[in-house]
C-alpha cells in the first residue's frame, strides 16, 4: 500500500443521545480521528440492517450504530428494536466473513461526550488493524 | 467461592510465616481450598522496585502469568507488599503500552499467557466480599475474651493501587473481627506509617512512627493490635523494647487477623503460629488458650 | 404475420424453471400457438451455432433461467442480449442468483477443495483422442441482470403457472410494463395468505422453532406459532403454495419494489418480532433462527447489496 | 433523481471555529463541482442576519430549491436555518445541515483529514437534499395547566409566577410540606436575610392561591403524552389528617399518647426528636400534621388509645385508616424542581462524620443557629458545652475525585455564612479550610471580605482528616484537623472544638427514575440536563417539559429564583401561543402497498399505528406518531417511509459519504 491505510466508518446514531454525545465531544473540544462520517436518525430503531449492507457495500470499512442507554431511549424503546435487529444482523456479518470489529451497536448518551471519543478510538484503532474491507471491484462500481 | 489460587510470597516463608500458618488455618475452617501457586517466584516487591521497575513488573508479570495458567481468575495475595506489587504492575501494563510490551514479551517467553485480567484479591477484601461477616458471625464457635483490639491496615493494602477498602479510613478488619465476637476500637492511626524499612535504615524515625501507633493504641484502651501486613506486624512486634521513652514498656501482642478469625471460627491455637509472637507473649497465651469448641446445632 | 420469436435458454439451474414452463400443461399450446420458439434447448434441438447465425434484435423475448456460474452461461448471456430485443430473467436464479447463489457465502478455492478434495478439474483434458475444453468457472455467482442488461423479471423458485401465464399476456400485448419491472402482484405474500386472518394484531414471538422441530399448526399463521416465514417480506404471487403445504414462505420471489436488499430487509421484520428487551433474551429467542445467511438470502444473495461473502 | 433540482450550497467559517481547521474555500469549491449544485459560496458566519439573507438572497436570484448549509451542528441551528429558507419562499425542510463544526472541525486535528470529512459530509447532504419532499410541520394544542413537580424555593416561585399570570397549576410536593431545603436555613447570604421571613410569605400564598392546587406528601408515578397534553398520574400518599377537615390547631400533636418526641425528626436532620404524628415545621404548608405509620403505635399494634382522634372530636379531620389516593390529571406543561440532596458526608470516613460526635454536617448547623431550631438557635455541643473553637471544611463531596468531581457552587458561601452566624452566636474561634475560595455573585466577595474582618481563619488547604489523635495533652479531647496550608507551606495540625463539613449538592437518589418518568436525559453527574447550556438552558429534549433550580446542577437562591421564573415564562409562552409546531418527520403507511403482516403494530411504543381487520391494512395516527422510525426499519416490505428520514433519503445519505471524488 502506497499510503498508510485509514479506516472509513460510517456511524448512524440517534439524534437524542449519541448524535448529541458527539455534539458534547465537539463542544469540550476532544478530539478523535477523522475517519467517522456521522449519519443522524431520530432513533436507533430506524437502523434498517440494509442500511449497514449499503454502507459495507460502498466500501465502509465499519459500521458504527449508536443509541441511547437501555431504559434510556426518546422513543421509550427503540433502541431495544436495533439491539434485536443488531443481534441477528451481527451473526450474518459473520456469516458474510465481515470481522466483528467491524460492526459495533454501542449505548452513548447524550452526556457521554468522553465515552463517544473512547468509542471511535477504539473502533478506528481496531478497524485500521483489521486492513480494508475488500469487496469485489463490481460491487463497488454497481 | 471454593478454593483460591494462593500466592504467599517470601515474608510468608520468613518472618511472617504465623501469618501463612494462621490465614491456612483459617480458610480450612471456612472449607475454602487455598492453591498455592505452583512455581511462584519474588513478587518485584523491595528493592527491586526501587533499582529497577521494569524487573520488577516482570517478576510480577510472570506470577500474574502463572495465575492465568493455572486457570482462575481470583489470585489471593495476603502479604501487603506482594499485593502491592502486583496491582501495581496491572495498573502499569494496562496503562503504559511500552511496559505492557516489555512485560508480555518477557512472560511469553516464559511460555505464559498475560495475566492482566487476574483479580489480585487481599484475604481482607475476599473474606469481606465473598464471605461477609453475617456468615462469619454464624461460623464462630470460640467467644473472645481477650481485650479489645486497634485494627491497624498500614499504608500498602489500601492505597494506591487497591481495592480492599476507603483509602483513607478502612473498617472492614474492623467489621470481620467484630463480627467474630472480638471487640475493636475506633483507631484514627489505622493507616498511618509503621516505618516501612526505615526500621532498619533509620532506626530512630522507624521506631518513633511505631512508638506513635503504639501510643495512639494503649491510648484507645487496645490490649492488642490486628495487622494485614508482615511488615507491619513485624516492625510493631519486634522493636517494642526499644522504642518507649523513659519508664515507658511497651508489651502489646501484635497478632494477625488471621490469628484472631481463625480462632474464633475454632482453629487450634496451635495451628496459628502463636508461638512466633515476640511482644505480649504472656497475654498471647491467655488469651488463646485451648477452650472446648461449641457445636453448632 | 410471422409471429413473434421467442427463446429459452438456461444457465446455472436445476430444469425446474424449464419444467415450470411445461406445467402450463395445454396452455403451453396456447403459446406455441402464439410464438415462434427458435431455441430452447431442454425441448428442442437447435444448436448455438443457430443463434449466432441469426440476426441481431431477431429473437422478440428471450427467457433466461439460472444464475450465471461460468464462462459459458457468461458467452451465452451475451449472445442472446444481443440476438433479443427484450430478455427477461426468468425464476429465482435469474432474478437473484437464486439457490446457487449461497456458494457466494463461501470462496471458490474452498468449495472446490470441499467438492473435488485434491483433485480439482482440469480445464483441459484429452478424450478418446478428443480435446475437451471446460468452461471456467466465475469467482462467485451473479444475478443475470450484473452480466447483462434484463427488461424484466419472472420471479419465483420456480416461477407459477399463473404467473408466467401473466407475464406473457402482458410482454406479448402492444402495451408492456416499464422496463425493470419484476412481473408479480408489488405487495408482500402475507396478502394473498390463507391463514391471514390468524395472524395476530400485535406479532411477538418470544420462542422461534425449527420446521423439522415442530409439527406446525395447519391453520394458523405460521410466524405467529414462531416458525421464521419470510411471506412478510416476500412478493406476492405464488398463491402461498409452501404455507398451503404447511411450510414457511422461504422468499424465492424476493423483495418487494420498495426494498433493496432482500435478505436484510427479513431479518429485520423476523428481528423486530422477537419478543424482548433484554440484551441476552433476545439474544436467546434470535439464536433459535439458524443459519441466518442461509434463511434470509435463501435466494438472494448474488442480488443483494453486499452480493458475496468476503470468506 | 427529481428532475430541475437547484441547489445552493453554503459553508460557514463559524469565525474560525470551522475556517481554523477546515480549508472552507476548498469545500465551498469543491461543493460547486456536485451534480445538482448551482451555487456554493462560504461565508463567515453563516447564521448571521447577512449569512441568512445571503441564503434568501440566492434563492430568488438563481431560481434555488435546495439548500444545504454546512456549519454547526442541527440542533443549534436547523431552525434558524429551516426559517431562512422558509423566508426565501422555499418549503423550510427543502434544507439539510451539515454538521462541519461538532463533528469535524473541534474534534480533529489534522486540517487535510477534516477538510476531505467535510466534503465527505457535504456531498452527502447534497446527493440527500435533493430527495427530499415538501412537508408541513404539524400542530398541537397546548393545554393550559401546568405541573409543577418538586415544592422548594423553585417550584414555589414558578408556581406562583404562573397562577399570577392566570394558569391553574398542579404543585406537586414529596414531602409533607412545600418549602424545601430553603425552609430549613437561618439566614441566607450574603444579605443575611431571615429565609423565613422571604419564604414563608411565598409558602402562604401558595396555599391560598385559587389557581394552585397544592398536593403535598404525594409524587407523580406516571406520565404519558406529549406536549401540550401529558395525561400525569399522581400517587397522594395518606396523612391520615383531612387536610379539608383540618384547622391547623395541631391539638392532636399535643394530644398523643407520646408526651415528648421519640423518633428522629427529618426536619432537623435528626438533632431532635418528632412524635409520631407532627408538623415538620411551625410554618409548614399545608399547616396540617401528618401521622407516620412507622412509629405510630396504632399502625404497629392497633392498640393505641388514639388520643389524636379524641383531641379533634367534632372535626374528625383525623382519620388513620385514611387510603392512598391516586388523581389524574391533563397537564400541557411540566416543570420539574425536584431540587438536590446533600452529600452525605459518610461516604468521606476521613472525616469522621458518624464516628466523632462533635462533626457536623453544615445542614445540620443550619438547624442549630436557626432560632426555630432544635436548641432554639444555640450552637452547642452534643454534650451541651459551646464550642470554642470550630472548623469549617469546604468542598465535601465536592471537587473530589473520590466522590463528586463538580464544585457545587454554593458550599463557599453558606461556609462563610455560617462561619459568620456561629461566631455571632459563640465567639468561638472559626477556621475555614478551602481549595479555592469561590465568590463570584453580586456582593460575596464583599462579604468574605467582611468575614477576614471579623476575624474568621482561612487555610488554603484540602483538609487531610479529622482525628482524635491527641499528639500531646494539649489536643486531648479535641478534634485535630490535619492540614497542608499550601499558604504557609506547612502541614499543620489545629485543634478545634467542632468540626462543621460543607457538604455538596447531589442530584436526587432518584433522579435516574425521575428522569425516565419525565422521558429526560441526564448530564454525566445526574442532574438533569437542560437542552442546550447557553441557549436554552430550562429547556429539555422533551418538549414541554422545563428545568428549575437545583436539580438543573448546583445553584443558590437568586440563581433558582431567577430559573424557576425562566421555566414559568417557557411555559406560559407555549401556553399563550396555544399550540406548538411539531416536526413533520412522522411515518406514513402506503396503505396500497401494505400487505397487513402486522409486523409494525406491536412495535409501535405510542400504539399509533391502527390496524384495520377488516381490510388488514395499517394505518398511523399522525397525532400519536413521534417520529421515531422504527416501524419504517421493520415493514417488510418497505411499505412505511419516514418523512424527512426515507430510505432513499438515507441510502443517498450512506452512499454520499462513501462516494470517493
Amino acid at each position: 500500500m502506497p499510503e498508510a491505510f485509514e479506516p472509513k466508518i460510517v456511524a448512524i446514531f440517534c439524534n437524542w443521545c449519541t448524535y448529541l454525545a458527539a455534539d458534547l465531544a465537539g463542544t469540550s473540544r476532544l478530539k478523535y480521528p477523522p475517519n467517522i462520517r456521522v449519519v443522524r436518525v431520530m432513533c436507533s430503531g430506524r437502523v434498517d440492517p440494509q442500511f449497514v449492507m449499503d454502507a459495507f457495500a460502498n466500501g465502509a470499512d465499519g459500521v458504527l450504530l449508536g443509541g441511547c442507554h437501555p431504559g434510556d431511549c426518546h422513543y421509550q424503546e427503540g433502541n431495544y428494536k436495533c439491539l434485536r435487529r443488531y443481534e441477528l444482523l451481527r451473526r450474518l456479518l459473520d456469516q458474510m466473513g465481515i470481522e466483528p470489529e467491524r460492526f459495533r451497536l454501542e449505548w452513548i448518551s447524550a452526556s457521554e461526550g468522553e465515552r463517544l471519543r473512547a468509542t471511535v478510538d477504539d473502533m478506528v484503532a481496531k478497524v485500521r488493524a483489521l486492513g480494508p474491507l475488500r469487496l469485489p471491484e463490481e460491487v463497488k462500481a454497481s | 467461592m471454593t478454593s483460591f489460587n494462593y500466592f504467599p510470597g517470601c515474608s510468608l516463608s520468613g518472618t511472617g510465616r504465623a501469618y501463612d500458618e494462621s490465614l491456612r488455618a483459617l480458610f480450612r475452617r471456612l472449607e475454602i481450598g487455598l492453591k498455592e501457586l505452583e512455581d511462584w517466584n519474588c513478587c518485584g516487591a523491595t528493592s527491586y522496585m526501587s533499582i529497577d521497575e521494569r524487573a520488577a513488573f516482570v517478576l510480577s508479570g510472570r506470577n500474574l502469568g502463572l495465575a492465568r495458567q493455572a486457570g482462575e481468575d481470583d489470585l489471593m495475595v495476603p502479604c501487603a507488599a506482594c499485593y502491592l506489587a502486583l496491582r501495581k504492575t496491572q495498573h502499569y501494563t494496562g496503562q503504559y503500552p511500552e511496559i505492557a510490551g516489555q512485560v508480555r514479551q518477557s512472560v511469553e517467553a516464559a511460555g505464559l499467557p498475560q495475566g492482566n485480567g487476574v483479580r489480585v484479591r487481599h484475604p481482607i477484601e475476599a473474606l469481606y466480599t465473598e464471605i461477609g461477616p453475617a456468615r462469619i458471625k454464624k461460623a464462630v464457635v470460640r467467644k473472645w475474651e481477650g481485650g479489645k483490639v486497634a485494627c491497624y491496615y498500614g499504608c500498602q493494602i489500601v492505597r494506591p493501587f487497591g481495592d480492599v477498602d476507603d483509602p483513607h479510613y478502612p473498617t472492614r478488619m474492623d467489621e470481620l473481627l467484630r463480627a467474630a465476637g472480638i471487640p475493636t476500637v475506633d483507631f484514627a492511626l489505622k493507616t498511618k506509617c509503621c516505618g516501612g524499612s526505615l526500621t532498619g535504615t533509620t532506626p530512630e524515625v522507624g521506631k518513633r512512627l511505631n512508638y506513635i501507633i503504639l501510643k495512639e493504641a494503649l491510648r484507645k484502651s487496645a490490649a492488642a493490635l490486628a495487622t494485614a501486613c508482615p511488615l507491619c506486624q513485624y516492625n510493631l512486634d519486634a522493636y517494642q523494647r526499644e522504642m518507649g521513652g523513659p519508664g515507658e514498656r511497651f508489651d502489646i501482642p501484635i497478632l494477625y487477623f488471621s490469628q484472631l478469625l481463625g480462632w474464633a471460627l475454632g482453629a487450634e491455637p496451635k495451628e496459628l503460629g502463636l508461638k512466633r509472637q515476640i511482644a505480649g507473649r504472656k497475654l498471647v497465651r491467655q488469651w488463646f488458650q485451648e477452650q472446648e469448641v461449641a457445636t453448632h446445632a | 404475420m410471422s409471429k413473434p420469436k421467442v427463446a429459452f435458454y438456461w444457465c446455472a439451474c436445476c430444469g425446474g424453471c424449464d419444467e415450470a414452463v411445461l406445467d402450463l400443461a395445454e396452455g403451453v399450446l396456447d403459446v406455441v400457438e402464439a410464438v415462434d420458439i427458435v431455441f430452447w434447448p431442454v425441448a428442442l434441438d437447435f444448436k448455438e451455432s443457430d443463434v449466432e447465425a441469426m440476426e441481431d434484435g431477431s429473437i422478440a423475448v428471450t427467457f433466461i433461467n439460472g444464475s450465471v456460474r461460468d464462462s459459458h452461461h457468461r458467452e451465452m448471456a451475451h449472445l442472446l442480449r444481443r440476438k433479443s430485443q427484450t430478455v427477461v430473467a426468468f425464476g429465482s436464479c435469474a432474478h437473484m442468483g437464486g439457490v446457487p447463489g449461497l456458494a457466494n457465502g463461501f470462496s471458490l478455492e474452498s468449495m472446490l477443495q470441499a467438492v473435488y478434495g485434491d483433485t480439482p478439474p482440469q480445464p483441459r483434458s484429452r478424450v478418446n483422442g478428443h480435446e475437451l475444453e471446460l468452461p471456467v468457472l466465475d469467482a462467485e455467482v451473479s444475478a443475470l441482470d450484473r452480466v447483462i442488461p434484463v427488461e424484466y423479471y419472472i420471479p419465483g423458485c420456480p416461477p407459477m403457472p399463473g404467473i408466467i401465464r401473466e407475464a406473457l399476456g402482458q410482454l406479448l400485448s402492444g402495451s408492456p410494463p416499464p422496463r425493470g419491472t419484476v412481473l408479480a402482484p408489488d405487495k408482500a405474500l402475507c396478502e394473498e395468505c390463507p391463514r391471514r386472518e390468524t395472524k395476530p394484531e400485535r406479532l411477538q414471538v418470544s420462542e422461534f422453532k425449527r420446521v423439522p422441530a415442530v409439527a406446525a399448526d395447519p391453520e394458523k399463521c405460521l410466524l405467529a406459532q414462531g416458525l421464521p416465514c419470510l411471506g412478510s417480506a416476500t412478493r406476492a404471487g405464488c398463491n402461498a403454495v409452501c404455507i398451503e403445504g404447511n411450510m414457511p414462505c422461504t422468499g424465492c420471489f424476493g423483495p418487494t419494489s420498495r426494498v433493496r436488499d432482500f435478505g436484510a430487509k427479513a431479518l429485520s421484520a423476523i428481528a423486530s418480532v422477537a419478543d424482548s428487551n433484554d440484551a441476552q433474551e433476545i439474544g436467546r429467542i434470535l439464536s433459535e433462527v439458524a443459519d441466518p445467511l442461509g434463511t434470509f438470502y435463501r435466494y438472494s444473495l448474488p442480488a443483494s447489496l453486499m452480493a458475496r461473502s468476503r470468506k | 433523481m427529481p428532475e430541475g433540482i437547484r441547489i445552493g450550497v453554503y459553508t460557514c467559517h463559524c469565525g474560525t471555529n470551522i475556517a481554523g481547521i477546515i480549508d472552507v474555500k476548498d469545500v465551498a469549491a469543491y461543493a460547486a463541482t456536485l451534480p445538482n449544485v448551482v451555487v456554493s459560496r462560504d461565508y463567515k458566519y453563516m447564521c448571521s442576519d447577512p449569512g441568512q439573507d445571503l441564503v434568501q438572497q440566492d434563492i430568488r436570484e438563481h431560481n434555488l430549491n435546495r439548500i444545504v448549509v454546512a456549519s454547526c451542528s442541527p440542533h443549534l441551528h436547523e431552525h434558524t436555518f429551516r426559517t431562512a429558507v422558509a423566508a426565501g419562499g422555499l418549503n423550510p425542510f427543502w434544507f439539510q445541515m451539515v454538521n462541519i463544526r461538532e463533528h469535524a472541525s473541534w474534534v480533529h486535528l489534522d486540517k487535510a483529514a477534516a477538510t476531505l470529512k467535510a466534503r465527505d459530509l457535504l456531498r452527502a447532504a447534497v446527493r440527500r437534499v435533493a430527495l427530499h419532499r415538501e412537508l408541513e410541520k404539524g400542530r398541537v394544542d397546548i393545554h393550559p395547566d401546568v405541573l409543577v413537580v418538586g415544592g422548594g424555593i423553585a417550584g414555589i416561585h414558578a408556581a406562583l409566577t404562573l397562577a399570577n399570570a392566570g394558569k391553574h397549576v398542579y404543585l406537586v410536593e414529596r414531602e409533607p410540606s412545600i418549602g424545601g431545603h430553603m425552609a430549613k436555613f437561618d439566614k441566607t447570604f450574603p444579605t443575611l436575610d431571615c429565609a423565613a421571613c422571604i419564604l414563608t410569605p411565598k409558602m402562604s400564598s401558595v396555599r391560598a392561591h385559587k389557581n394552585i392546587t397544592l398536593w403535598s406528601y404525594s409524587e407523580v408515578t406516571q406520565v404519558d403524552g406529549y406536549v401540550g397534553n401529558y395525561q400525569v398520574t399522581v400517587r397522594r400518599r395518606p396523612r391520615y389528617i383531612d387536610e379539608n377537615l383540618c384547622s391547623g390547631c395541631l391539638e392532636c400533636i399535643e394530644a398523643c399518647v407520646y408526651k415528648e418526641g421519640k423518633f428522629r425528626d427529618e426536619f432537623d436532620e435528626g438533632l431532635s426528636k418528632r412524635k409520631p404524628i407532627y408538623i415538620p415545621f411551625p410554618q409548614a404548608v399545608p399547616q396540617v400534621p401528618v401521622v407516620d405509620p412507622e412509629t405510630c403505635i396504632q399502625f404497629k399494634s392497633g392498640k393505641c388509645k388514639q388520643t389524636c382522634v379524641a383531641a379533634c372530636g367534632e372535626r374528625h379531620a383525623v382519620n388513620l385508616t385514611m387510603e392512598e389516593k391516586t388523581e389524574q390529571i391533563d397537564v400541557g406543561t411540566i416543570i420539574l424542581s425536584t431540587g438536590f440532596k446533600t452529600f452525605d458526608a459518610h461516604r468521606a470516613p476521613e472525616y469522621g462524620y458518624g464516628r466523632y460526635p462533635n462533626v457536623y454536617t453544615a445542614l445540620e448547623i443550619e438547624r442549630l443557629v436557626n432560632a426555630s431550631g432544635p436548641t432554639g438557635g444555640e450552637v452547642v455541643l452534643r454534650d451541651g458545652r459551646r464550642p470554642k473553637s470550630v472548623g469549617i471544611i469546604h468542598c465535601v463531596g465536592s471537587r473530589d475525585e473520590k466522590t463528586n468531581r463538580w464544585c457545587s457552587r454554593v458550599c463557599c458561601m453558606y461556609s462563610l455564612k455560617l462561619a459568620h452566624l456561629v461566631k455571632e452566636h459563640t465567639d468561638a474561634e472559626i477556621f475555614n479550610f478551602y481549595i479555592d475560595m469561590r465568590t463570584p455573585g453580586k456582593g460575596f466577595e464583599e462579604f468574605y471580605q467582611k468575614l477576614r474582618e471579623e476575624g474568621v481563619h482561612f487555610v488554603r488547604g484540602r483538609v487531610a482528616e479529622v482525628t482524635d489523635w491527641a499528639f500531646d495533652e494539649s489536643e486531648e479531647g479535641s478534634l485535630v484537623i490535619r492540614v497542608e496550608d499550601t499558604l504557609a507551606g506547612m502541614v499543620r495540625r489545629i485543634p478545634v472544638d467542632m468540626v462543621v463539613l460543607a457538604t455538596g449538592l447531589e442530584p436526587q437518589p432518584d433522579a435516574q427514575e425521575v428522569r425516565r418518568r419525565f422521558n429526560l436525559t441526564c448530564s454525566t453527574e445526574g442532574f438533569f440536563l437542560e437542552r442546550h447550556p447557553k441557549l436554552a438552558p430550562v429547556s429539555t429534549f422533551t418538549d414541554g417539559i422545563f428545568l428549575a433550580g437545583a436539580c438543573q446542577g448546583p445553584k443558590d437562591i437568586p440563581d433558582t429564583v431567577a430559573q424557576a421564573g425562566a421555566a414559568a415564562s417557557e411555559a406560559l409562552a407555549l401556553i399563550d401561543a396555544g399550540y406548538i409546531e411539531t416536526e413533520p418527520n412522522t411515518a406514513v403507511v402506503d396503505e396500497e402497498h401494505c400487505s397487513g403482516c402486522s409486523t409494525c403494530v406491536a412495535l409501535c411504543p405510542y400504539s399509533a399505528i391502527d390496524f384495520n381487520t377488516e381490510q388488514r391494512k395499517a394505518s398511523i395516527n399522525q397525532a400519536k406518531c413521534k417520529g421515531c422510525g422504527t416501524c419504517v426499519a421493520a415493514c417488510p416490505s418497505g411499505s412505511i417511509a419516514q418523512n424527512l428520514f426515507e430510505d432513499d433519503e438515507i441510502f443517498a445519505e450512506i452512499e454520499g459519504i462513501l462516494t470517493y471524488a
